[in-house]
């Protein structure tokens, strides 16, 4: 019974160990790979937190995705021979900035320890929506993404739309419509080759099941999504696939699907059940498992497009 | 010390650690690094939040959890679109500072 | 019955968490980065199968005890794939 | 049996079955859900197929057996190996490379070889360059290549590959 908070206390002064190697490390590499290392002990707390949905998403956003698209920036910049980044500030603006930072940081330690007592919260609304709107639903943060912040969810799939975009509108003029330069130059060794070969056929599967379960307990289409666009990046960065043209028809439109059938559905709920997104009863799962379906989709084109980055003009299909 | 407590004193030295990287690295990745150490401390504290307002037969709050998941995906979204400008300003200016004196051929990078 | 499958619980995962610690030494003490590479593949791989083992008999259902062993098997192969990687990065960086 | 059609096919099956197997063991046996883990399960041969398509290769049962065993006997020594140089009082340690030859064309099969002989005992392949393995060995005094040409043999008559 007393094992477990030291073993928390434990646990919190790993993460902020991490988290400070990835400040202090000398070079870009290690730096991120003490983010990676960081994603999955943060997810570890997510946990303690009761929040097993949270540490999903961190442990294949927050760790996974973000160290390749580290990783691959830091060998393009390579690449570009483009390593000058200018001198530091000196030690006197250093240690000016330390004690803000640490300002800042005991600032925000004493209002997490003077929060009010009891705690406001939307734990009942969610309920309510869980059993209405969202009826069906075991996973209330599902009912919560789906249906009483709907709208929320929506637009941040417009974001990955939008940040898609801007991605691409950075390359060169002469290169839109083609693809995105690989992952990786060099020709991949065997052993990334045969593990790309097992594991993402294995990860799509469990990719399809944590969206699968996600209505009812941890999971769900985010965290579903990022491990199918985590399998493809692996088979991109073992040079099994490539990129697809940014041109490509079947690319945009699973790249719009996601949000246009969530508007599409929201659109509809305003003629048939009274309002904006909301669901006719006895319909509200399976439809949100539909929407839910092609948020899979975007999310998994997404991420790895973003990863890849702009339009190269160099790389053929 | 309750868990929530000790996660939310974390979620603080995270900022602060995030926010000193952010200041002092010259390196325009280190810096999105730090700032990506910056969200994820807020998200804590947010998740601290979620978890004392336990309520309504939940052991946490879920409108705020799935605002953190929502929060994530949008921060990686974020963090791509900085590394493509990134990149493109190496390609332009032949390298990374962010210093407008240290760069010499900034101006010429439209003429590809 | 439940005795013995207990004891041989205990036992398994008591051998298993042993090679963890032993591949932890390993880590520790051996003199370079490619070795360090061996010590944890190989005792980390025994520790987890030696577990997995001891928890078989505690499992619900055959599916269960299958999901045990396929964890082992991911784990088996993303270590032993990236022991490769990592010591090919290792080599050429000496060459 | 001998044209190459009607075996891929029968591969494919094979291979339709572990990805449903795969989706019974994490999701667990639910009549709802199975629909669902069909799906998934063609979704992952699609990727699967994508990725390595089936060679048609003949694997035998008797000679796979005999594999399995030594790999688990293998895995098992190598970890005690490790663990008996790691706790000893003076680390036991003699490491370099040895370059041994591959008759295992590149391709799928060599990766699993290599991938196989990473869980021996005191070896650890770290890449293929021009048909040769850079083994990186714990013990030199070892016989690393003869043991690595015994091994590739076996494989390859577990593969039916002669």
């Amino acid at each position: 019974m007393s094992v477990l908070p030291l073993l928390d206390i434990g646990l919190a002064l790993l993460v902020v160990a991490v988290a400070a190697w990835t400040i202090a490390a000398r070079n870009l590499f290690a730096s991120v790979l003490g983010y990676v290392a960081y994603g999955l002990l943060l997810a570890l707390v997510w946990v303690r937190l009761h929040a097993p949905d949270i540490a999903l998403t961190e442990a294949a956003v927050g760790g996974g995705v973000t160290g390749v698209l580290l990783v691959t920036a830091g060998k393009r910049l390579d690449a570009l021979k483009a390593t000058r980044s200018g001198a530091g500030p000196g030690l006197r603006e250093r240690i000016v900035a330390g004690a803000l930072s640490a300002l800042v940081a005991g600032a925000l330690a004493f209002v997490v320890a003077s929060l009010p007592t009891p705690a406001p919260s939307l734990a009942p609304q969610a309920a309510a929506a869980a059993a209405g709107p969202g009826a069906g639903l075991g996973n209330p943060i599902t009912a919560v993404l789906i249906s009483y912040r709907a709208f929320d969810t929506m637009l941040e799939k417009i974001v990955l739309l939008l940040a898609v975009l801007g991605i691409w509108s950075v390359g060169a003029d002469d290169a839109w419509g083609s693809a995105p330069a690989p992952l990786r130059r060099a020709r991949p060794d065997g052993a990334m080759v045969l593990l790309a070969r097992i594991l993402a056929p294995i990860g799509a599967l469990i990719g399809v099941h944590i969206f699968w379960v996600g209505a009812d307990a941890p999971g769900g289409a985010f965290q579903g999504g990022a491990l199918l666009a985590a399998m493809w990046m692996v088979a991109m960065m073992a040079r099994l696939l490539e990129a697809p043209r940014i041109g490509s028809r079947a690319l945009r439109l699973a790249l719009i699907s996601g949000p246009a059938v969530f508007l599409t559905v929201g659109l509809a709920g305003n003629i048939l059940a009274g309002s904006f997104f909301a669901f006719p009863p006895g319909f509200a799962k399976p439809l949100i498992l539909f929407i839910e379906a092609f948020m899979v989709l975007s999310v998994a084109v997404a991420l790895p497009m973003m990863v890849a980055g702009p339009p190269d003009g160099e790389s053929k299909p | 010390m309750n868990p929530s407590l000790l996660a939310g004193l974390v979620g603080a030295a995270l900022v602060g650690l995030g926010l000193y990287g952010l200041i002092a690295h010259p390196h325009p990745l280190r810096k999105l690094l730090a700032f990506n150490l910056v969200g994820s401390g807020v998200f804590l504290v947010f998740g601290v939040v979620a978890r004392r307002g336990a309520a309504a037969g939940y052991a946490f709050d879920p409108v705020p959890q799935a605002m953190v998941i929502t929060g994530i995906v949008v921060a990686f979204a974020a963090s791509a679109l900085a590394v493509a400008l990134i990149l493109r300003l190496a390609v332009a200016g032949g390298d990374v500072s962010l210093d407008p004196q240290a760069s010499g051929r900034r101006d010429d990078g439209e003429a590809e | 019955m439940s005795v013995l499958a207990d004891l041989f619980s205990l036992a398994a995962v008591g051998a298993g968490v042993f090679f963890f610690i032993a591949g932890t030494a390993g880590l520790l003490r051996f003199p370079d980065s490619l070795t360090r590479l061996h010590a944890l593949s190989k005792a980390d791989n025994l520790g987890l199968g030696l577990v997995v083992l001891g928890l078989i008999p505690r499992a619900e259902n055959p599916l269960a005890a299958l999901k045990l062993v396929v964890v082992w098997a991911l784990v088996l192969l993303s270590g032993a794939s990236t022991a490769q990687l990592i010591g090919r990065v290792l080599r050429r960086g000496r060459e | 049996m001998s044209s190459g059609a009607p075996h891929r096919k029968r591969f494919s099956w094979a291979r339709l079955a572990f990805f449903f197997l795969f989706w019974l063991v994490i999701a667990g046996w639910s009549a709802r859900d199975i629909p669902v883990g069909a799906l998934a399960a063609v979704a992952a041969l699609w990727v699967s197929q994508k990725l390595l398509p089936s060679a048609g290769a003949r694997v035998r049962a008797g000679p796979l057996f005999v594999l399995a065993v030594r790999l688990l006997r293998g895995s098992l020594a190598a970890g005690v190996d490790v663990a008996r140089r790691a706790l000893s009082p003076r680390p036991d340690l003699l490491p370099g490379f040895v370059a041994c030859p591959l008759t295992l064309p590149q391709g799928a099969a060599r990766d699993v070889f290599c991938l196989l002989q990473s869980l021996m005992p005191g070896t650890l392949p770290t890449g293929a360059e021009e048909g040769r393995a850079l083994v990186h060995g714990l013990d030199l005094s070892q016989p690393i290549a003869a043991n690595f040409a015994a091994e590739e043999a076996l494989f390859k008559g577990a593969i039916g590959d002669e």
